[in-house]
Parts: structure tokens; sequence; C-alpha cells
């Protein structure tokens, strides 16, 4: 147990990881590495590869080469719910609500991976909107609905590293706020959390390394400190 | 990126290869024609018929399955209602000319069509498919209980007669070049509809439905078209059918019939030209060729076993795999 | 004795308690078809050859190996359940995500496939089979004689229904296979092993048909294609209750039942066709079934 | 002579749907016994079989003959289960001048409005069946009829066929309905049946259908309550599958039984050796009337179908299967009938030990007499 | 106020199941304007414009059209009056190339849309029009690349130049930078306004650089109703709508800005 609370251990390491969809070459051989209690954000253009990299360490993609190690394990050849019960919560991009089940059904849905998850209750004091639409169809929710339920459910399952895809996408200003401290919060719980984003002005201030990624590789790591240094590279990089 | 793009220079090479697809299109047209026409010299002219008829069954039902998206499970219904109609006129009016007769069942056909067409297309996927098995239904228990279909015995002796008043139809080899202008004719129509104005719409339709209504189209009246030119030519398929047998069943109208057509198209390739017809010659020869064999005590069997390949080794169909396998090659 | 329109009272009530034990016929196959369906997206054409193998197996357990009728009403669903299994491990599976309609396909080849060879080897006139001791002879209710097997039939069945019913709506487990119906895919990220759940899902659906093949095993004449009969009415019952409705397709079997019996009483030869009457007339008016979920 | 030294018969049947077990492979079994028996040879020609199966389908079926004639020079076509398949294959001969044996049709029309003098009916119709039946039936003082009819052709004509023999001997049809085919379950009519009140359930349908039937009304007690049920259309195959236990006491007409004497008795070991099961009447009838062509094939020397017809026509049947049967302008093989009672379970020595003759009903009187045909061909008209 | 309104909503009302999702809401939109419906998650915008366009069905209220009354009318013919909404999710036709997609929205026009007998040549002479509204988009070079092998950010330009062949009066745009990479946010920033002129825009955007750009007018919803309306400033500066919308902070802004500098994001 206690490496897993050394802030040095290494929670995911992608190495020469290569994807694709059917014929189409997508990711070519990714490097990254994410230690324990890190925030790191995956930047880039639309379509540069961020959430096939997810995709790819949940194993839902194609075709994968290289290796993607979790807690030490590696998991090139895992089914995608053996990663999960390693500690992993994905919130997919395009949010994947059920539609047909209630709010609170997508709530509880995800099984219990470890435990130290958050409670029901303080999921929804974190999200009201869900409490009062909590016997809805998950389907029936406005789009930023969706959005705090996609985010709110992977809450509770006690993962301890979380994959985040663009979870700010189409939420109100206030709510993007309110996520940032929530993410702040899991940061100091010690979770590790990498985070695609197109909203650099939210991930800025939370994360402690980015990775620029174009066509399907990663191209510049820049650390938090580092950030006003290459300010101008990143600039060219996003198309700023 | 900052490379400028002439819009002119653009639109010459989508003529070129507008161009070079269609002189493409005209040489398989012609390698098709050809074959067809010399095939009677070196095949039985009853069974090519047949294969004939199936095949214009299969382009009909592709125009709506391959080409809008519709599955229709009730096609059946509308080959039924060609063959009935044309079978019960050639029999009882002697003066009719086999022409006119055929044109009859087409017609029946096609107004039974847009009959299923009002009812159905308003409902999407499954449920399309269906409200048009349980239209069929009601046909094909409409043709048992009706006194002029002959029930179970269904009808017989269905003469062949003139076409014109002129030409004998008797004569298999006439016989063949007719039903064979007839198809060709079809043909050539299904594959005008799909590149026409009218089919592009068909096409959005199929893609993105919701994006095509906003974008100011009624969809349900081109659903409802399209079901219509396919039911009517479902109709003649049934029609010329019950002219080269002599006969019409309830076999036609059966519901098995509604997934041997789905089956011969995807078996060909589904959206593709020529798919239903490779398809239908495929199934039509295999059914027989099993039937007349060591084999025959096992024709559902092996018919299942083709299903099931079919879906799990070659999905786009024969044509379908094969144009993937030149796309890929051969570009 | 009072009449409605032309038929005796007593009469009319038998017909409705024949349509009632009819409708758990089909409220247990179209459960299982809407459980299929709901859950897994497959078109089951292979259900109505299911429900003959539950038969065929009951007979073939009864004739070589001497297994009673209540042994084989737990062994036959256990042994086709196991078949649907490996057809969707070595199948099904390979489709998975693929348009509906190859699903359809396939499990229609299967059945081809699976009722052609048992033809082959049994015959298509029929195997026989005895009702159970226990349930011989019946009770004179007044208005009719009920055979006590056909009132064990509705018991059970509506039982089996209700339990099934009970587990997909209410429970965890119900809920995960819900989900998994819309996005497997995430649901084996969250951590849920998907695949064994679609298989098991399957297999038992395919066990409610083969159940219903046990019940029917004694009164129904037992032949490799007594499914492919009664497949196209039972997806018709479906579709009128909506589909995926799990408690959809159980009401509206037994309403079809009883829809069917009166047809049968006062105008007999439409009595297949009223089942695909009354289909276009529901969907007419509710596009997607007495008790679907909207389209 | 004898075309392409070769006299090649056809065998069509229904090889793997609902009419299997009636005539089906085993049918080509019978008709291969018959061609050994005969010696194999015929003047010195071959005789030659090709099969298929019909799929019960008028279209495949003609496509097939068509094909036959056309291209392999088949002579004969022998086997032909469903009455759709039969007329439309009667209709091929007759435009192709080729003969055509029928032997597992029931459809009376097939020698009545669809005759043609191309083909012979051999085995049996639904004339016969009803006569039979319901004659016997009638007298035995079931006097008001409850009929159950399939809903389609043969259906039909059964039950008219049965309203009139009911009706000339006193007896009354209080009512007929119409179910659907096929039906799966039958408790509803039989209930119906049981509320008429009437002396005899009738069943005017087949296979499945007929067996379902017997089965609902034996689950009903419809026999404990008094009435009688009488199948007009039933064959050793579904006594078989529905067993004495269900079946007893049904009376039936049969063209032909495998436990009436020595020599149905040896022929049937013979097929039951080859096949397993006990043959039906219609195998018995491909096996006699295959030997019947081939006789008079050697007597005429050709193997043209109006010569042949002719010289069948002319010779009375004396085999195992019949006993001076002919058969008649309009093409109807005429010979002996039987009505036989499903034995009891007590009775019944072995699965196949299934019916006791009850009565011969002579050819004459069982068939429909000719002055009462529709057939163009009956020179009487 | 002198410019006419070409829209116009009258008490409209949408309620689902006892859920009041669009609340007694009166909109005006000017002619020429830029309106921007802005609002928390769930505050009914996209069910307003569901309504507009007739996707959903009014319960209660009135929408009008230069002044005609098109409640009742069916989303087709809505569409063909000239008010045309592109998705919130990207919408186009996956198998056609970019210049079919935008060949389906001008054929429209053409009055041949059932000629199942022309051959697909007659529509060769629109060819030129989409390539102009491709070229406006900076689509050209992709005219011929079938449409599911464009990146996201390209769909979403196809999708706004199908829109715009349509000749639409109103232009409806729910969230049109959603998802979009800070280049993409700017390249659809100026196609709006381009996309405006001589037109008048409806538009849903949590982007409030985005908004605070381009928008002539906005009003706010929240849980139904309007809050507020008014120009930016006026409804920036409004401290309702800095609670339940815009926060503390009040920017709002996302990746359209440039990279924070270094204070702002060590805050
Ligand atoms: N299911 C798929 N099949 C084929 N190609 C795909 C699929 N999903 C994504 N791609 C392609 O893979 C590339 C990378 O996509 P990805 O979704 O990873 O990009 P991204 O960096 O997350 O960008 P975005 O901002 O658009 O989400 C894109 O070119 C995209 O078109
Ligand atoms: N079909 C429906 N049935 C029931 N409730 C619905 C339905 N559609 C929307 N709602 C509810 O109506 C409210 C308004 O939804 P709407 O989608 O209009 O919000 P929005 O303003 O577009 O939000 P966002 O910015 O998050 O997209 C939400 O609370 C939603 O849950
Ligand atoms: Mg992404
Ligand atoms: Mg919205």
């Amino acid at each position: 147990m206690s490496h897993e609370q050394d802030r040095d251990y290494e929670q995911l390491r992608v190495s020469g990881l290569h994807a694709f969809y059917g014929e189409s070459h997508i990711l070519h051989s990714i490097d990254l590495v994410v230690k324990r209690g890190e925030l790191v954000t995956l930047l880039g253009r639309n379509g540069a590869g961020r959430s096939t990299t997810l995709k790819s360490i949940m194993n839902m993609v194609g075709r994968r080469t290289g290796s993607i190690v979790i807690n030490g394990e590696e998991t090139m050849t895992r089914a995608p719910h053996h990663i999960a019960r390693l500690g992993v919560g994905y919130c997919p991009e395009h949010r994947g609500i059920f539609s047909g089940l209630s709010v609170q059904e997508n709530l509880t849905l995800p099984p219990v991976v470890r435990s130290g998850g958050m409670s029901l209750e303080e999921i929804f004091s974190m999200f009201p909107n869900l409490y009062e639409r909590r016997f809805s169809q998950g389907g029936k929710l406005s789009g930023g609905e969706q959005q705090m339920l996609a985010m709110a459910r992977i809450l509770r399952t006690g993962a301890n590293m979380l994959l985040l895809d663009e979870i700010t996408e189409g939420l109100a200003p206030v709510i993007v706020e309110k996520l940032g401290e929530v993410l702040v919060k899991l940061k100091e719980k010690g979770l590790t959390i990498v985070l695609v984003e197109q909203n650099f002005h939210f991930a800025a201030p939370l994360a402690d390394r980015h990775y620029v990624v174009e066509h399907g590789q990663i191209v510049e790591e820049v650390s938090a400190d580092e950030l006003s240094a290459k300010q101008s590279v990143l600039d060219s990089y996003l198309g700023v | 990126m900052s490379q400028s793009f002439d819009p002119a220079t653009i639109h010459k090479a989508i003529l070129e290869q507008q161009k070079a697809d269609d002189r493409k299109k005209m040489m398989l047209n012609g390698v098709l024609v050809l074959l067809l026409m010399a095939a009677p010299f070196a095949i039985y002219p009853v069974f090519l018929m047949k294969i004939l008829c199936f095949a214009l069954f299969a382009v009909a039902f592709n125009l709506l399955f391959g080409f809008t998206g519709l599955l229709s499970f009730g096609h059946a219904a509308f080959l039924a209602a060609g063959s009935y109609t044309t079978g019960y006129l050639l029999s009882n009016y002697s003066g009719l000319t086999t022409e006119l007769g055929i044109l009859a069942g087409t017609a029946v056909a096609t107004v039974l069509g847009l009959g299923f067409a009002v009812l159905s297309t308003r409902r999407h996927g499954i449920y399309f498919a269906m409200v048009t098995l349980a239209l069929a239904q009601l046909v094909f228990f409409f043709l048992v209980q009706a006194e002029f279909t002959g029930g179970e015995d269904g009808m017989h002796g269905i003469p062949r007669g003139h076409l014109l008043g002129l030409i004998n139809l008797e004569n298999n080899l006439t016989m063949y070049y007719f039903v064979l202008a007839v198809f060709l004719g079809c043909y050539l129509l299904v594959q005008r509809v799909v590149t026409s104005p009218f089919g592009q719409i068909l096409k959005s339709i199929k893609q993105n439905e919701p994006r095509a209504i906003s974008l100011g189209y009624n969809v349900n009246q081109y659903k409802v078209l399209a079901f219509v030119i396919s039911a009517a030519l479902a109709g003649l398929a049934g029609s010329l059918k019950s002219v080269v047998f002599q006969l019409a069943s309830l076999n036609d109208a059966h519901w098995h019939m509604s997934g041997e057509v789905i089956l011969m198209t995807l078996l060909g390739g589904v959206g593709t030209l020529l798919g239903p017809v490779v398809g239908a010659t495929f199934v039509v020869n295999i059914e027989y060729q099993l039937s007349q064999g060591p084999l025959r005590d096992w024709v559902d069997p092996i018919l299942g076993g083709i299903f099931i390949l079919t879906v799990l080794a070659f999905r786009s169909g024969i044509v379908g795999e094969i144009n993937k396998f030149v796309n890929k090659n051969l570009r | 004795m009072s009449m409605i329109f032309g038929v005796p009272l007593a009469v009319l009530s038998g017909q409705l308690l024949i349509g009632v034990i009819n409708g758990a016929f089909y409220a247990l196959l179209s459960l299982g078809l809407a459980v299929i369906f709901g859950l897994l997206k497959i078109i089951n054409f292979a259900h109505g050859a299911m429900y003959m193998l539950g038969a065929m197996a009951t007979v073939i357990l009864f004739d070589n190996l001497g297994v009673n009728y209540w042994v084989a009403l737990f062994v036959a669903p256990l042994l086709v359940g196991a078949l649907g299994v490996i057809i969707e491990y070595f199948l099904l599976r390979r489709i998975a995500g693929q348009d509906h309609i190859y699903s359809l396909l396939l499990t229609f080849g299967v059945a081809l496939l699976l009722q052609g060879v048992l033809t082959n080897i049994y015959g298509v006139s029929g195997l026989r089979y005895a009702i159970p001791e226990l349930f011989k002879g019946g009770v004179n209710l007044g208005f009719m004689f009920l055979p006590y097997y056909r009132a064990w039939v509705i018991v059970v069945a509506l039982v089996v229904c209700l339990g099934t019913w009970f587990m997909i709506e209410k429970t965890k487990l119900g809920a995960y296979l819900r989900a998994g119906a819309e996005d497997a895919q995430l649901m084996q990220g969250f951590g849920i092993n998907v695949p064994l759940l679609v298989s098991l899902t399957y297999g038992f659906g395919v066990m409610l048909a083969a159940f219903a093949g046990v019940l029917a095993a004694p009164i129904y004449s037992v032949t490799p294609v007594m499914g492919s009969h009664i497949l196209i009415t039972v997806f018709a019952v479906v579709v009128i209750g909506g589909l995926g409705s799990i408690g959809g397709a159980i009401i509206t079997g037994i309403l079809m039942g009883v829809i069917e019996g009166l047809t049968k009483t006062f105008y007999p030869p439409a009595s297949t066709a009223v089942i695909f009457l009354v289909m276009v007339l529901v969907i007419m008016f509710r596009p997607s079934g007495l008790f679907g979920k909207e389209a | 002579a004898i075309s392409n030294d070769t006299v090649k018969i056809g065998y069509l049947a229904d090889m793997s749907g609902t009419y299997r077990d009636l005539a089906g492979p085993n049918g080509l079994k019978a008709m291969e016994m018959a061609i050994a028996d005969f010696g194999g040879k015929v003047k010195g020609a071959k005789i030659e079989v090709v099969s298929a199966d019909d799929r019960n389908s008028a279209d495949v079926a003609s496509s097939t003959v068509r094909r036959w004639i056309e291209n392999e020079n088949v002579d004969l076509v022998a086997g032909l289960v469903a009455s759709s398949v039969s007329i439309a294959v009667s209709d091929i001969l007759e435009e192709n001048d080729k003969l055509g044996i029928v032997s597992g049709s029931a459809a009376s029309s097939i020698t009545n409005e669809h005759c043609t003098p191309n083909h012979i009916h051999y085995v049996y119709d639904t004339y016969p069946l009803a006569n039979g039946t319901a004659n016997a039936v009638v007298k035995e003082g079931g006097k008001s009829w409850f009929i159950l009819t399939a809903d389609y052709a043969f259906g039909h004509a059964l039950e008219g066929d049965v309203t009139r023999v009911v009706e000339e001997n006193g007896g009354e049809v209080i009512g007929t309905l119409r179910h659907p085919f096929p039906t799966p379950d039958f408790s509803s009519f039989i209930l119906q049946a049981q509320a008429s009140g009437a002396d005899v359930v009738a069943l005017a349908n087949a296979g499945a259908d007929t067996t379902n039937a017997i089965n609902t009304a034996s689950e009903f007690g419809v026999t404990q309550s008094g009435q009688t049920l009488a199948a007009l259309l039933l064959f050793l195959t579904d006594v078989h599958a529905l067993g004495v236990e269900a079946a007893q006491g049904i009376q039936l007409t049969t063209g032909w039984y495998w436990d009436m004497n020595d020599e149905t008795r040896a022929w049937s070991d013979r097929f039951m050796e080859q096949t397993g099961v006990r043959p039906t009447m219609v195998h018995a009838g491909i096996y006699s009337s295959t030997l019947q062509y081939l006789e008079a094939v050697e007597a005429t020397d050709s193997d043209d179908a109006q010569t042949v017809r002719k010289q069948m026509m002319e010779t009375p049947i004396n085999d195992m299967f019949a006993t001076n049967g002919k058969i008649r302008e309009d093409g109807r093989m005429v010979h002996d009938m039987y009505l036989a009672e499903v034995k009891t379970p007590d009775e019944s020595e072995n699965e196949w030990d299934l019916y006791k003759i009850v009565r011969t009903i002579p050819g004459d009187e069982a068939y429909r007499p000719l002055s009462e045909s529709k057939c163009p061909l009956v020179s009487s008209k | 106020m002198s410019e006419p309104c070409v829209l116009e909503t009258r008490n409209l009302v949408k309620e689902f199941k006892g859920f009041v999702a669009v609340d007694d809401v009166n909109l005006k939109i000017q002619k020429g304007h830029i309106h921007a419906l802005i609002g928390p998650n769930g505050a009914g915008k996209t069910t307003v414009f569901n309504l507009l366009t007739k996707f959903l069905t009014p319960t209660r209220g009135h929408i009008l059209f230069k002044g005609q009354d098109i409640t009742a009318m069916k989303s087709a013919a809505i569409a063909r009056k000239g008010v045309v909404r592109s998705f919130q999710i990207s919408a186009v036709f996956p198998h056609m190339t970019a210049l079919e997609n935008i060949r389906i929205a001008l054929q429209s026009f053409e009055g041949t849309s059932f000629s199942f007998w022309k051959s697909g040549a007659s529509l060769n002479r629109l060819n030129e029009r989409c390539l102009e509204l491709l070229d406006a988009v900076g689509l050209a070079e992709y005219a011929n690349t079938t449409t599911v092998e464009l990146a996201y950010g390209r769909k979403r330009a196809l999708e706004l130049a199908t829109t715009l062949a349509m000749e639409p009066q109103l232009l409806l745009l729910d969230e049109p930078t959603q998802g979009m990479g800070a280049e993409d946010v700017d390249r659809v920033v100026e196609l709006v306004r381009k996309a405006a002129q001589g037109r008048t825009v409806l538009m849903v955007e949590h982007n409030l650089s985005v908004v605070s750009k381009l928008c002539d007018r906005i009003t706010v919803l929240a849980q139904g109703a309007v809050l507020t309306e008014g120009d930016y400033d006026t409804v920036s500066a409004d401290p309702q709508v800095r609670e339940v919308y815009m926060g503390r902070d009040g920017s709002g802004e996302r990746g359209a800005a440039s990279a924070p500098n270094k204070t702002e994001a060590a805050q």
C-alpha cells in the first residue's frame, strides 16, 4: 500500500502507442507518463488524437500496439472492464449518458471499483441540477446537464485515476468554475487526472503538466512553471 | 493551407471524374448486356428468365433498402400482386395482349405500393419493417381467401400469349429476349433514378433524415415516391414471372419470399447496382443446384449456412467486397 | 342462454379463458424476444427454432434417457440456453454493433440450419409426448372443460414472465442490461464484463423460448417446423407491445391471445391475420407500440 | 422404341417441408426398390432416376420439370405431393406430352377439373376418404356433424364431399368452422365443436393440423363427452406421431396398410430395412406405380407418354398394392379402399401396429363415379 | 428601434409531463441583428430552438415570423420559409462529398427534386454555387472529399455552409463553437459574422467571448423564463446574471482567448 501513497509512483505509463480505426492509423507512437496525484492535460487541435489516446488507454479503439502500464500492470491485452477495475474512471467525449435510464440510475450505474468514492449526497450537493432532475430520463436532460451527469457518475466509483474528455464542453461558466473547484479537490485527495481540454483557460491553472498532441504524436511537453516561457510555442501549436 | 484553390479548376476536375465514372458504368453495362444476350445459348432459357425475374425483384427492393435506407419486409406482396393480376387477366380475357396484362399487373402493384407507402413511411427502422410485414401478411390473407386466386393451388396454365398481339411468346427464346429487354430497361431506369436529382435526396434521407428535413425537404413524400417505384418494379417482376412460368402461387406472397429477396440483395451487395442481380443469380442457382443433387434433403440447412457465412464473412456482399478490393488495390 | 352476437355467453367465456392461456404462451415467447431485442438489439429470428428445440429436447430426452417432464422443465431450457450462449459467443458477437438486419439474417440462418438438420433426423410428422400424470384430466368449469395442464401452463407462464420483468426493470442487474443496450463499450469501460452479460442475456432470452417449448410439448404436435409458424406472430406481438418494452411484451402477449381467441369465435378464417391487422392499426396511432418508449 | 435407349424417371417431391414424411426421401427408396425388383433394365434400355426437392413450390417444381423434359429427356415424372405442384406439373407435362404419375396429392380435382391426358392419379384422393369415413360413421349412428375445415381449397373440397355424403345418408351437418392453415392451437375450435353438441366432430384438414386437432380433442376429452372424432385425411405417419393413446378409436379411410396380408408385410419388411420406418400408402403406391409403368414400357417397347398410358389403362393392376386396380380415362387409378380404426393401446403390439381394417370399400363405390366427372377427357359426357 | 422585428414569440410555453422547460417566453428578434440566447444549463435554450423549428410542438403560445403566425407549420415548411437551424451536434450527410452536401441544400430551390428520370448531370450547374459557398468557409479544397473523412471542425464549417446555402433569412445556431479549438472558434466567429450580413442570426452559445464579440443583443434565460435582455455590457453587469450564469470571474472565456498569462494561471 505504501508505494501507492508515494507521489513518485508511476500510475500510468504509455509507450510507443499506435492506434487504428479500421484502416486509418490515428496514433503514431505516443509516449507519456503520469505520476500519482498529478493532473496532466492533453492539448491539441481538433482531430489531433487526444480522445483516441484516452480511448486507447481504455482499450476502446479498433487496434493498438505498444505498451500501456497502469499501476504497474501491462494492460495491452486486458479487456476494458478489467482496466476499469484497476481504478480507472473514464468520462467519454460526448457524455455517453444512458438515455433510457433515469438520472439516478445513471449515477449509480458504474460499479464501485475502489473505496473512497463520493456519496450520492455529496454529488447532489455539488450538482443541484441533477438532484432536481434525478427521476428524469437521462436522454431528456439538457446538454449541459448531461455533461454534469457524465462527470458526476465516475466520482462515485472511487476510481483513483480519471480520464476526462472535454468535461467543460457546453457548460455554463458558473458550472465550469465549479468543476474547476471539484478538480482541485480531487487533486487534493490524491487522485490522478488526465484531462483532455479545449478550454485552456480552464485547464491551465489546474494542471501540473501539459502534453501537446499533434497528428497522433506528442510534440511538446510543458510543465506548469514553464508555461510563460513556452507561451509562444504553445500558441503556435494550438493555432491561437 | 494558404494555397489558393480556384473553383473553376476544381469544378473541372470534378466533371472529369464524373465522366470517367460514366464511362466505366457504360462499359460495365455493355458487358452485362452482351453476357445476357449470349446467355440463352449456353444456359436453359427458362432458368435464365427465372434469374432475371428475381434479379429485377431484388433490384427493385434494393432501390428502397440500399438507396433509401428503408427495409421493407413486405415486398412479396408486390411480387404477388403483379403475378396474380397478370395471371388472372391473361387467363380470363383471351383478347388481352401479354404486355397489357403485364402493365395491368404492374399498375396494381403500384397502387398497392402507394397504399403501403402512405401507411408505413412515417415509421422508422424496425417499425417500418414490421408495418410492411404486417401489411404483406394481410395481402397474403386476402390471396388465400379470395376465390379467383385458386387458394393453395394457385393459378395455373396462364397463357403466355402474344406480345402486341403479334409475337408469339410460347417460344422460350422469344420470351427470354422479351424478359431481358424489360429487365434491362428497368435496370437502367434504376441506375438513372439513383443518380438523378431525386436519387440525391434519397441518399441524403438515408444518411441523415433529420438534416434533410431541416433543409426543407418533406422527406415522407420522397420516401413514398421511392417506395412506389420500388413496388411497381417488384410488381413488374411478378407479372413477368407469372407469364414466364404460366402460374402464380402463394409462395410469391409468403413472407419467406420477402426474406429471400433480402438475402439476395445482401449476398450480392446492398446499395450497389449490380449487387442484387448477382445475388439473385447466386441464390436461384444454389437453390436449384442443391435441390437436384445428392444434398437435396439439405437445401434449407445449407441455405442457413450461407446466410450465416454471408453475414459473418462478407457483409458487403459479393459486389460490395469486389468494389472494396478494387478500391483498395487498384486505386 | 344469454347470447352475444349469436354466441352463447358460456362459449364466450370459455374462449376468453382459452385466449388467456394461449396469450400466456405468446407472452413467454415475446418476452424472450423483447429481452433479446431490447437489451441486445438483436432481432432474433432463431426464436421460433429455440422454442422448437425446447420441445424437441423434452421429447428426445424422454425417449432416449427417460428424463421426465419435471426434470425436462429445467434441463431442456438450460441446454437450449447453453446453445444460445454458444451461438452468441461464436456468431452473434462478431456482428455486434452492425445494423439490426445482420442479426436478423444471421439468426434466420441459424433457424434454417437447426430446423433443417432436425427435419432430416426426426422427420416432420411430429413426435409424441404425453401429458404428465399429475395433470391428466381436467375440471368442468360449467362453461367449459379446463384441462389441468392448461391451467398449469397459465400459472407457470405468468410467474416466469413477472419474475423476468421484475429482474429487468427493478434490479441493478437489469439496469446494467438496459445500459449495456445503449452503449456496451462504455459499460465495459466502467468495469462491467459486458461480453459475458450479453452471452448470458441471449442465453436467458432463448431459455424463455425453450421453456415455452417444454410447456408446449405435451399439447402441440412437436415437429422441427413448429417454431417457424409461430415466429412471425410472436414478432407482431412484440411490435404491438413496443419493441424493447418488457412489460409491454407480457401484457400484449396475453391481450393478443384473447383477441385471437375472439376472432376464432366470430370469424375463424381471420384468426391468424387479425394480429397483423391490430399491428398495423396500433403502429398507425401509436408509432412505438402500445407500451413502447418513443422511438 | 425407347427414346435415347434410356427410360428416365424424375422423382419430384417435398424432401424437406411439411409433406416430407409422406413421400419424401423414402419415396425415392420405394421407387428404387421397384426398379431393382424389375431388374434394372427394360428391354435392354437403362433405367435412370433423377430426383429433386420441389420445396412445395409450384415455381420450383415447374422450372425443374421443364428442365428435366427439355434438357434431360425425362420420360416420367413421379412422386408429386402438394396439389399445387401436381397441377402445375401436369400442365407442363401436357404441353410437352410426357407422362406423370401423382402419388402423394390428395386433391380429387387433379383428375376432375384439372385432368390431363398426361397424368395418372394413383394412390388416393379426397373423394373416397370422405366417402368411406363419412359413410361408415353415419351408418353407425353419427347423425349430426360438426366439421373443422382447413381454410383452403383442399379443405373446402373435403368439406363439400363430406357434407354430401352425410346428407345422402340421412345425417345433418349442424356446423362448420374454417380454421386458418396452419393452426398451431386448436383448443378454441375444439371448444366450439364441443359446444355444438354434434355427434361427430370431423376433421377436414391434413398433416400437423390434424394431429394437433386430435391431440387437443383428446386433451379436452371430446370422446369422453360422447362425441365421435372422424379424421378424413390421416396417414400412418400421423397416427404414429400421435400414438394410439391419443388416436385410439378414430376411424379413417386408407388406400393401403402395411399389415394387411403376407405380401404387404413382406414388402414392408424390406422397406423398413432400408428406411427404418413402415411405409405409408404413398410409399407403396410409388413402388407399385413404378412397376406398372415399367411393365407397360416393356410391353409396348416404347416410352412415349400416350402409348404407355394407354397400355397402363388397359392392364388391370394386381400387386401387393392393389387388387384389380384400373386406370380410368380421366387418369384416376381406381382400387379398393379400406376403412380402418386406430387400435387401442391394449390392442397395439408395437409402435407401428396401428390399424385394424374394419371394412373393404370396393373401388367403384369409393371413388367419384365418371358420371359426376367434370373432366373433358371422359367420353361418356 | 425602427428596425422591424423578424421573429417574435408570444407567451411561448413548453411543458414536459409537469415540468415547465420554457415558461412564457416573449422574444423579439430584430432584423439584421445577431441575437444571443444564453443561460445556465437546462434553462431551456435548446428547447426554444426546437420550438421555433417545430422539432417540438409548443404547449401554448405563438411564434411569428415576419408578422405571420407560423405556430402551426411543419418543420420543412418553416425551413423553406427561411428559418434554418444548424445543430448542436454536427449534422452532415456523412457518405457524400462536401460538394454534394451543399448541393442537397441548393436542390431544394430547383423544383426538380422529384425528377427521378433526370440525369444526375443536370445538377452540375449547381456546382459553381456550391464551390463558392465551400470557399467561403475555407473548404474548397475538400469539395470532393467524403464528409466522414473531414475533421470535426471542418464538418461544422461544412454544416454552416450548407445552412447558408438555404439562403436563410433567420439563422438559428445552437452552440456553433462547441468542442472547437481556439483556431476553429476564431474561424467560426468570422464565418458567422460574414453569414450574418443581410440576415438575422439567433444563437445559443456558452462561450462568452464569442457572444461578446458577435452579438448585438442578448437574452438571458433561466429556468425557462427570460431573466433579462440587453446588449453584452448591460447583461454582463447584471448581478443576477452573474450569479446564475457567469460566475464570480464573469469572463467565462474559453479557448478563443490566448493562453492565459502567468498571473492568471497561478491564481
Ligand atoms: N470511430 C472512428 N473511426 C474512424 N476515424 C476516427 C474515429 N474516431 C476518430 N477518428 C479520427 O481520428 C482522428 C483523431 O480523433 P480524436 O477524436 O482522437 O481527436 P481529438 O484530438 O480528440 O479531437 P476533437 O477535438 O475533435 O475531439 C480524427 O482524424 C478523427 O477523424
Ligand atoms: N423531452 C424532454 N422531456 C422532459 N424534459 C426535457 C425534455 N427536453 C428537455 N427537457 C428538460 O428541459 C430543460 C431545458 O432543456 P434544454 O435542452 O432546452 O436546455 P438548454 O438551455 O439548451 O441547456 P444546455 O445549455 O445545457 O444545452 C432541461 O432541464 C431538460 O432536462
Ligand atoms: Mg476529442
Ligand atoms: Mg442546449
